[in-house]
């Protein structure tokens, strides 16, 4: 019995304990169950890092699940570094978010269920980490999907959140279709759903193909698509993207947790976890490198122009998503982890503080209402600060390592894209650096444009908020030094640790480029960033009057991007409306009207005489039935007897 | 020879409650016989040294399904039931086939042919106990079907639960 | 909040009440064993009928009816004659018990003092006849029931009203002489 | 001795035959006399749970008849056997004849299982935990029938009350004691004493808690007692599945509901409260103990019962009795869950070895 | 020692009595019933089979017939009772709405 | 306010239905005609200065020889929230033997009325369940009114004589056939 | 949707319970239709103890009648002749002396408390708890003891008098009862022990037979009844009679009007009667105990013989009642079950004209369908023990 199984456990314990108890005993103490449990995850992960850092790789089975002829399957944990950082990530975040929300849900009515359900999500998120197979994986992905939708829809009496939450799931089904095909796959190929017998047998395997509906498909591309359509619906990338910025109608603490830090990046973890198969095909890597980039800039684009607080946020994590699938598209598992890893802190800091400002506002999320919001929530402007710098790759800072390591393993690496979506990347930089800071300054400097009631309402949130926010701050901050490139590294003396860290597990591609190359690269997204930020101030502190202009200008490029792509109303069009319209006019309009009509009046007809012969057989009987039943057996029996 | 003898008192119990069962026009005493029933075939397993299943015959058996029927029994207007036709009309007909069936199955057992023998001798499994050796048997090799049956269960549950449901009043 | 969660589960509540039945199982019992041991009746209580004798034994009983007047259940029946020298004689004084109810207003509309209740309370019977009191049988439980001091006692103290009641006196029960007082 | 009875038997049927008749006698008089000894100590339970309850209600109990009123289970049997039997004319006469012998003989052939002390038992089956919830659950035959065949309404109602209190319950007990059998490894009796005998706290009420409490509120809706004596509530249905009983039948149901609180202690006494075993360390305490002969220890065994008895009567001389449908949700809302707890925990201390 | 064949022949019988049952009663909870002794007869062959072969899986497979039986009489009866709310009689021949 | 008040205001409001306003130890009672007696009855609950929500008692009382009409129906009101109390009388002749029932106003007036029904064969009408409720259901004659007598009806009660035939039957019945 | 459901009806059961039924305290029927244990309809029958009490009344004299009233509510007689006297009184125009007044009000509170035990141990027996009914019965005792000691009778007591009442207390008495007061509050928190608090009597009797302030009003509730449903009437308040006025006590009210509260309230009554019987004692003053009234009450017996007067008032008084103003009064009082009035009308004969008993177990009982309805069988047991009702007195 291995200590380590009850990292996942802990919490779980927390969810039965508060859904039993919590209604009629905990109620406003539900918050203490969950959090010290996860607390204790938390430092059960930590000690995991310190074990697997000294070079231990656990991987135990704590029961055996399902017994089926060769099918086995148990309930095991892989420990891995890869593992180990997720873990860290997870438990960390969580712990925080899980502190922010006793001050952020005081008072609702459903306080043991928000708390219950949150750790029941920190349950799965950490099964699908620690899985040591595809089905435990898959449990844990549908868990946290489960999770997300029970959160999204947290205030269920609001049709908007429901309908989010729906809207997620059902979102989410696509993509989990292909996952579960992909899983079959696996196992129909390797005949074992473990991680370890199939990436050993993977790269024996790496020219097979498989007859696909008359094609023959590359068996390992087939494998890492399928996987990868998984990662797009929960990852919210590019065409099932749709359901990430209306979950954010659930609290923010969730959004923070499940929609920016942990659940999202799933789909990154996965095709980490799954970077045996996907090195083997070129094609897959093309794939999400592409979907990747592409996602990144579209979000980014949708983000400069959106209006309400979270969603903003929402469209950056989507576009930072995006650039760490297209870290993984290059081959860099190692930067895209990275900057999964620096991305949770900032971005969850992101939404606890956007957070922190709704509930400073009461609930208000335009940021066209808000504004000077920096004089009455000092921390929360600092914290928010620090994290848009981080996000925009200000050197120092988490976010700077991370993305830079990106663009330049896009820029040097292998990948046959990889100079097309290195040119992205720059171009989401900028972008990225704008709307960030366009937001800052929004909500924080100017004038405040609320009502007389809200401003007089301001106030600095309680301590149980404010502190995690400084926490995620300092990781926000430091994060990313256990990354330093080696360009900056080596003048200082510090090695890019996370990335020896996790070469036993992801590999480490080299660059293939000069130093120069690499400083060109580094100082272009410098560049990039920096301008990014003065042109916002510019745009929303010097000349305040010339976003509006800009607007009246560029109207038509103004209303595609506010109304995102039209993405939402494209499904609608390709899909809901389609389906609708079939519904009335074939099924009832031709099927009905033609088809049924004519067998209701025109075969019964005839039948009808036919039948009326044999519906002396159809007694309605059932003794009749069995009698005859009865007469076959008989027959049967003869039939063997006289062989 | 005193085998043969208990042998032949439980077939001899077994089929004349059976009979009485399927005959009796009181659906009641129909269940008192099924109950009585139901004892003499756990006796016939414990004769064949499977305790456990004995066991569960009567709790399963005997102490939860034909309780449920019991409860059904009530249910009934009993006196407008008993004095209506008891069987339907062609009844000489399905007892005609079932005796042909009975002849055809007893002379199929002519070709029966002892197969291999397997592991579980009647002393392992006492030395065992039976219901141990089943239950290992049950979450080990079988545990998927166990699963599948307790998921069945389930269903079942439900399913009743829904059907049988109805709304009260407020 | 915390005391509800400790009660629910511990069951406090009725905890206390199996330690209170635990407790009364050492007290000792108040059954009073009736059959075996008798209840001595209060004074005063209305029992079983008896028609008074004066101090030279004779009835007091003139037969005015105001007795059976009276009776809320109309259970006295009173048959009088005249007697030799014109006055009246009562030849039979009867009570049918099994109608009575014992409210004693027929002590109290006797104006001779003639009838009384008596604290005999077991008179259980087979038959009815024994519950058809005649004069004999009353004048007989006089002598049973009122011995002495006892029937001028019973005058005394429940023949009313006398005139004690219309008036304030000295003896009367008042708190002030009540013996035990409260516990400070 | 046996063994002279033995070769003289043998000399007339011969050796086999005569071991099987001398069996079947020992096990004859072993069926006697447990009956007789436990119908015995029914009787007596009804007398101290009369004085029981009258002391706690500031009352005497009974005490006229006999010294102390020791003779009064007999008198109130004596009673009962001459009284009237009445059967009423609209009621299933064989069915309502049988029923309280069903509920009286599924409580007594609990008894064959049962070890008194070590050897002290009729039979050891193996699976004699099982056998034991198999006939509790027949004794809802007994009070089914009797409430269905009584022809009456108040019978009818409480027949029903009491058949779907009496197998809602019996899943609660069955699961309780799922803990029991997970820790010893076993489900014969005698094996799960003394597995406690070997446990170190003695005693399995201690690490199952949970299971105990579920089977200690099982057991009274299981024997129909207060606080869960709907089927019987006199103040709402008269007397429930017996109503209509009088005389020797309804004396029958009399003695199966205290031969099955009887059986229900026992039960208690084996699974938690290790039979007639002291704890070890009590033995290793005082080592003479040991040398005692083995029939010595039912001692032990019915000063355990009889404090079970005793809760028995506390309970009801204290508690008010629940609604019928609170009773229902006691059962699959509360006990039924809190013993699956029971059985999770108990699991996963095995698997990981702690117990 | 008794021969197989006997329980065979036994479970034989007892198949056929319920099968009887079941074609010729019209009561329904009769019927059921037969069921019920049809499921029982297999079982009996099930365990005496297993007896002889010394194997437990013929154990195992009662085992799931009784569950299975289990969740059939809760099913059934759970229909009958509806049945019986709507018709007031437990007769088969009463309830052929699906009569074609 | 004080009771007098109470029946002027009431003598104002129904000035032809009050016949005659008593007061008595200072108790006031209000005779009034049977025909809008619901409506009185209703105003009477139903004004805010008034507000009698509280009907204490409703009876029957016979006049034989004494009064015009013979029966009268009295209801005692309360009001809890003024704390003032008035007596109403209807008065039911013979010949027309039927008063409105008040149980719209107030409901617990329900068995009142079945009593007085009981009791004196005063018919309500608008009453839900006018069944008889102390006396068995089919009892003849009106114990209260006067001129039933004090020992009852010279004829037994059927009831019982069923009851005594049914008992000597189940005498003879053998329980053991 | 409709047609679904209406196939999922079932047959109805009816069931009679009572008027031979242990949890109907008398001769209470209720027909009850059952769906389920689900009461669909419930229908009270009384009548079974009617005796005509009206009737009987209006055929004696007011003197005469007094034992009547012992018999209507038979656990709390003294109550009842407290009621019947004071009307009595009010309609003839006299008023009775301080001392009797203390009196009557200390023994129509003690009555209160021994009808109010009955009630608790009854009620409680019904929902299944047997000790409080043995240990408040103990206590009722020492009450029946006390009646027994003043007035020779332990339940029909027809002790109070038009006028007074029949006999000035023994000193004895009041000794034993001031020991019973300052002991009785320690009995009260032994029977709440085993019930207030305990969670099944909770769950039998919280948010049962719930029915709100203004519809209990409408109904014409009285008692502890109304009082459950946060209603303060209380007759003792609203129309002081004997020494109400004079004595400090609180009207205990519930919240909800289910049997909780009502329950809560008579519990609380029991402890303020015992705080009235307590003042009383200590505030017993000295004087008389009849009424100077020759006309209307009986003359002393020492002086019937030694003057005319009093023996020409002595036959008159008794053979034709007395001479009575003619008129008509309703004079109500608070008896254990809610409000007891008499209601007479006088024709200046020695007899009424016409008695009315305005019975409080009368309304309860037909409010019982009110309550039951919808509730479970066991609910119905619950209602009748909060109700209260004792039948003698419902049907009269």
């Amino acid at each position: 019995m291995n200590s380590y199984a009850l990292i996942p456990f802990l919490p779980l314990a927390a969810f039965v304990i508060n859904i039993l108890f919590g209604r009629r005993y905990l109620k406003e103490n539900a918050h203490w169950v969950s959090i010290l449990a996860v607390a204790a995850s938390w430092v059960l992960a930590v000690s995991a890092l310190v074990d697997v850092a000294g070079g231990n790789k656990i991987n135990f089975d704590l029961y055996t699940w399902m017994l089926s002829g060769g099918f086995k399957v148990s309930v095991g944990f892989l420990i891995d570094q890869l593992t180990v950082v997720m873990l860290i990530v997870v438990t960390t975040c969580s712990t925080l978010i899980h502190i922010y929300s006793v001050g952020y849900m005081h008072g609702d009515s459903g306080y043991y269920r928000f708390f219950s359900y949150l750790s029941l999500f920190t349950f799965s998120m950490l099964m699908l980490v620690m899985a040591n197979n595809f089905l435990q994986l898959y449990f844990g992905w549908e868990g946290v999907g489960l999770c997300s939708y029970f959160l999204i829809g947290y205030y269920f009496n609001k049709k908007s959140a429901s309908d989010a939450g729906k809207k997620a799931f059902i979102v989410n089904r696509f993509g989990d279709f292909g996952f579960g095909i992909g899983i079959f796959v696996v196992f129909l190929t390797f005949g074992t759903v473990y991680y370890e017998p199939v990436f050993s047998q993977a790269a024996g395997l790496a020219g097979a193909t498989y007859n696909f509906l008359g094609y023959d498909v590359h068996l390992m591309t087939l494998i890492a698509l399928l996987l990868f359509c998984g990662s797009i619906g929960k990852s919210a990338q590019m065409p099932l993207h749709v359901w990430l910025p209306d979950a954010m109608e659930g609290p923010t603490p969730v959004s923070a947790l499940i929609h920016a830090a942990t659940m999202v990046t799933a789909g990154v973890f996965l095709v980490a976890r799954c970077s045996p198969i996907f090195s083997l095909s070129d094609t897959a890597l093309m794939v999400v490198a592409l979907t990747g980039a592409i996602t990144s800039l579209f979000a980014a684009t949708i983000g400069l122009v959106q209006n309400d607080l979270k969603r903003i946020i929402a469209y950056s994590t989507v576009s930072q998503l995006g650039y760490m699938f297209l870290a993984c598209g290059v081959g860099a598992y190692t930067a895209g982890i990275f900057h999964l890893y620096t991305h949770a802190f900032f971005k969850a800091l992101l939404f606890l503080c956007a957070g922190s400002v709704m509930h400073a506002m009461g609930g208000e999320l335009d940021i066209q209402k808000m504004g000077n919001l920096k004089k009455y929530m000092p921390v929360t402007y600092m914290t928010m600060l620090i994290a848009s710098f981080s996000i925009s790759g200000i050197p120092g800072l988490a976010g700077f390592f991370s993305k830079d390591e990106i663009l330049w393993m896009a820029y040097a690496g292998e990948s046959p894209v990889g100079k097309f979506v290195w040119a992205i990347g720059t171009v989401v930089a900028f972008l990225t650096a704008f709307y960030s800071f366009r937001l800052i300054f929004l909500t924080f400097h100017g004038k405040f444009r609320g009502t007389h009631e809200q401003e007089h309402h301001l106030h600095e949130s309680p301590k149980s908020m404010t502190i995690p926010l400084m926490i995620l701050c300092v990781g926000a901050v430091a994060a990313g030094w256990v990354g330093i490139p080696a360009l900056i590294g080596e003048n200082i003396g510090v090695h890019n640790y996370i990335a020896e860290f996790m070469k036993p597990v992801l590999g480490h591609p080299e660059g293939h480029g000069t130093h120069g190359e690499e400083m060109m690269v580094m100082l272009i997204s410098i560049a990039v960033g920096l301008s990014g930020i003065g042109l916002a101030y510019f745009m929303y502190i010097v000349r305040p009057e010339l976003p509006e202009r800009l607007t009246q200008q560029f109207r038509a490029v103004h209303r595609v991007l506010f109304n995102k792509y039209y993405v939402d109303e494209l499904y609608s069009f390709i899909i809901v409306r389609p389906a609708i319209w079939t519904a009335k006019n074939v099924l009832i309009g031709i099927t009905d009207a033609r088809i049924i009509e004519a067998l209701v009046n025109g075969v019964p007809n005839a039948i009808g005489a036919l039948s009326s012969g044999l519906r002396k057989v159809q007694t309605g009987i059932m003794q009749h039935y069995a009698t005859i039943m009865a007469t076959g057996i008989l027959i049967f029996v003869a039939i063997m007897l006289m062989r | 020879m005193l085998q043969q003898l208990f042998f032949g008192y439980y077939a001899f119990i077994i089929i004349g409650l059976s009979l009485l069962v399927v005959t009796r026009k009181n659906p009641g005493h129909s269940v008192m016989w099924m109950l009585l029933l139901f004892f003499h075939i756990a006796g016939l397993y414990l004769f064949l040294n499977a305790e456990f299943i004995a066991a569960i015959q009567v709790i399963v058996y005997a102490g939860a399904i034909l309780v449920l029927f019991l409860f059904v029994v009530l249910l009934l207007n009993l006196r407008e039931e008993i004095a209506l036709r008891q069987t339907v009309g062609s009844w000489p007909v399905a007892f005609f086939m079932c005796a042909i069936l009975f002849v055809a199955v007893t002379a199929a057992l002519g070709a029966y042919v002892q197969g291999p023998v397997g592991g579980y001798s009647i002393d392992v499994i006492q030395n065992e106990t039976h219901a141990k050796a089943l239950g290992k048997l049950l979450y080990t090799e079988y545990l998927f079907p166990f699963e599948i049956a307790s998921l069945i269960l389930l269903v079942a549950v439900v399913g009743a639960v829904v059907l049988a449901k109805r709304k009260l009043r407020s | 909040m915390k005391n509800s969660i400790i009660k629910d589960i511990f069951f406090t509540e009725i905890l206390k009440g199996m330690a209170l039945t635990f407790k009364t199982l050492f007290k000792p019992a108040v059954t009073r064993r009736y059959p075996l041991v008798p209840v001595p009746s209060k004074p005063g209580f209305r029992g079983l009928h008896a028609l008074a004798k004066d101090n030279t034994g004779r009835m007091k009983c003139v037969g005015c009816g105001l007795c059976g007047a009276y009776c809320p259940s109309q259970c006295i029946h009173i048959y009088t004659t005249e007697g030799e020298d014109h006055n009246k004689v009562v030849e039979r004084y009867e009570i049918d018990i099994l109608r009575c109810i014992f409210c004693g207003f027929c002590v109290e509309a006797c104006p001779f003092g003639a009838i009384t209740l008596s604290e005999h309370y077991e008179y259980s019977n087979y038959t009815r006849e024994v519950f058809y009191m005649t004069k004999d049988k009353l004048l007989e439980n006089w002598d049973k029931y009122f011995e002495g001091e006892k029937g001028k006692r019973y005058f005394k103290e429940f023949w009313r009203p006398m005139s004690d009641d219309f008036k304030e006196n000295p003896e009367q029960a008042m708190f002030s002489k009540i013996k035990r007082k409260e516990k400070p | 001795m046996i063994g002279s009875v033995t070769s003289f038997l043998a000399s007339f049927i011969g050796e086999p035959m005569a071991n099987m008749v001398l069996n079947i006698v020992i096990i004859l008089i072993k069926v006697v006399v447990v009956i007789a000894v436990t119908l015995l100590h029914v009787a007596y339970a009804t007398y101290w749970e009369r004085k029981v309850i009258g002391h706690m209600q500031l009352r005497l109990g009974p005490r006229e008849v006999g010294p102390y009123g020791l003779f009064q289970p007999f008198a109130d049997g004596i009673k009962l056997f001459f009284k009237e039997d009445i059967i009423p004319a609209n009621s299933d006469k064989p069915i309502f004849y049988l029923a309280p012998v069903i509920f009286f003989v599924s409580a007594l052939t609990s008894l064959s299982v049962l070890p008194f002390f070590d050897g002290g038992w009729v039979s050891n089956i193996n699976v004699g935990l099982l056998f034991l919830l198999g006939m509790s659950s027949i004794g809802a035959y007994g009070i089914v029938m009797s409430g269905w065949s009584s022809g009456s309404k108040y019978s009818f109602l409480g027949g029903l009350r009491s058949a779907s209190q009496v197998i809602s319950y019996e899943i609660a007990m069955g699961l309780s004691l799922v803990g029991v059998m997970i820790m010893a490894g076993t489900l014969n009796l005698t094996e799960i004493v003394k597995a406690q005998y070997n446990y170190p706290t003695g005693f399995y009420a201690l690490p199952q808690i949970l299971g105990f409490f579920v089977f200690y509120v099982a057991m009274f809706a299981e024997t129909n007692r207060l606080p869960f004596d709907l089927p019987e509530a006199e103040s709402e249905l008269v007397a429930g599945y017996f109503t209509e009983y009088s005389g020797f039948r309804f004396a029958l149901f009399f003695l199966g509901e205290y031969t099955g609180m009887l059986i229900m202690s026992s039960i208690g006494t084996l699974c938690f409260l290790g039979g007639w075993t002291l704890p070890k360390f009590v033995m290793d305490a005082l080592p003479f103990l040991g040398s005692l002969p083995k029939f010595v220890w039912v001692a032990v065994f019915l000063v355990k019962v009889y404090f079970f008895m005793f809760l028995f009567y506390w309970v009801r001389a204290t508690l008010p009795r629940y609604r019928y449908d609170q009773l229902m949700n006691i059962g699959w809302k509360v006990l039924i869950p809190l013993a699956l707890v029971n059985i999770m925990i108990t699991g996963t201390l095995k698997i990981m070895g702690w117990v | 020692m008794v021969p197989l064949h006997w329980y065979l022949t036994l479970s034989a019988a007892v198949f056929m009595i319920g099968m009887f049952g079941f074609l010729t009663r019209r009561n329904i909870i009769i019927m059921f019933m037969s069921l019920e002794l049809m499921l029982n007869a297999v079982n009996i062959s099930l365990v005496s089979f297993s007896h002889y072969l010394q194997d437990m899986r013929g154990h195992i497979l009662v085992f799931f017939v009784i569950t299975v039986a289990a969740a059939e009489a809760a099913i059934g009866l759970a229909i009958i009772i509806t049945l019986f709310r709507n018709k007031q009689t437990a007769h088969v021949d009463e309830m052929n709405e699906m009569k074609g | 306010m004080e009771p007098l008040q109470v029946a002027d205001k009431l003598k104002e409001r129904f000035s032809e239905e009050v016949l005659d306003v008593r007061e008595f130890r200072g108790q006031v009672s209000v005779t009034v005609k049977k025909g809008r007696i619901l409506e009185i009855c209703r105003f009477l609950h139903d004004d805010p200065d008034l507000y009698f929500d509280y009907l204490i008692d409703l009876c029957g009382a016979d006049y034989l020889g004494k009064k015009e009409n013979r029966f009268e129906v009295v209801y005692h009101l309360y009001s809890i929230r003024h704390r003032h109390a008035l007596r109403l009388k209807a008065e039911v002749s013979e010949r027309d033997i039927r008063i409105d029932s008040v149980m719209p106003v107030w409901v617990g007036v329900n068995w009142h009325e079945r009593e007085c029904y009981d009791m004196f064969g005063i018919v309500f009408a608008g009453h839900p369940d006018l069944r008889r409720v102390l006396l068995p259901e089919d009892w003849e004659g009106y114990p209260l009114r006067k001129d039933y007598p004090m020992k009852g009806p010279d004829k037994e009660y059927s009831g019982f004589v069923d009851v005594l035939e049914r008992s000597k039957k189940y005498r003879q019945y053998d329980w053991y056939q | 949707m409709e047609d679904i459901e209406k196939s999922f009806e079932t047959k109805e059961l009816t069931i009679s319970l009572g008027p031979q039924h242990p949890a109907t305290h008398g001769v209470l029927r209720l027909v009850l239709q059952l769906s389920g244990e689900t009461i669909v309809k419930c229908t009270p029958y009384v009548g079974y103890l009617h005796r005509g009490v009206e009737k009987l009344g209006e055929n004696r004299t007011y003197f005469a009648a007094l034992p009547l009233t012992d018999r209507l509510d038979y656990i709390s007689s003294m109550n009842n002749n407290v009621g019947y006297v004071n009307a009595v009184e009010r309609l003839f125009g006299i008023e009775a002396p301080d001392r009797a007044k203390y009196i009557r009000t200390m023994v129509a509170e003690m009555g209160r408390i021994s009808s109010h035990i009955v009630w608790l141990g009854t009620h409680v027996l019904d929902i299944g708890a047997t000790t409080p009914f043995l240990l408040s019965m103990a206590q009722r005792e020492r009450i029946l003891d006390l009646f027994e000691m003043i007035c020779g009778a332990r339940l029909t007591v027809s002790y109070p008098r038009v006028g007074g009442v029949r006999n000035d207390i023994s000193q004895e008495f009041l000794d034993q009862l001031y020991e019973f007061v300052l002991e009785f509050p320690a009995h009260m928190d032994t029977f709440e022990t085993l019930v207030t608090e305990n969670r099944i009597w909770k769950e039998r009797t919280v948010d049962i037979g719930i029915i709100s302030a203004e519809e209990a009003v409408n109904w014409g509730l009285t008692g502890g009844t109304l009082r459950g449903s946060g209603v303060d009437y209380d007759v003792r308040k609203y129309f002081p009679y004997d020494a109400y006025d004079k004595v400090e006590f609180d009207v205990p009210v519930g919240k909800k009007g289910d049997c909780y509260d009502r329950y809560l309230v008579r519990i609380g009554e029991m402890r303020q009667a015992n705080r009235i019987i307590k003042q009383c004692i200590e505030n017993l003053p000295a004087g008389p105990v009849m009424a100077d009234a020759p006309k209307f009450t009986l003359p002393p017996k020492d002086m019937v013989l030694k003057d005319m007067e009093h023996l020409i008032h002595q036959f008159i008084l008794i053979t034709k009642g007395p001479s009575v103003p003619e008129g008509e009064i309703y004079v109500g009082s608070e008896v254990p079950k809610g409000e007891l009035g008499f209601y007479f009308i006088s024709d200046g004969t020695g007899k009424p004209y016409r008695m009315r008993v305005r019975s409080p177990s009368f309304i309860h009982a037909s409010v019982l369908p009110r309550l039951s309805e919808g509730g479970l069988i066991a609910d119905v047991i619950a209602n009748i023990g909060t109700i209260d009702i004792v039948l003698g007195e419902c049907d009269r």
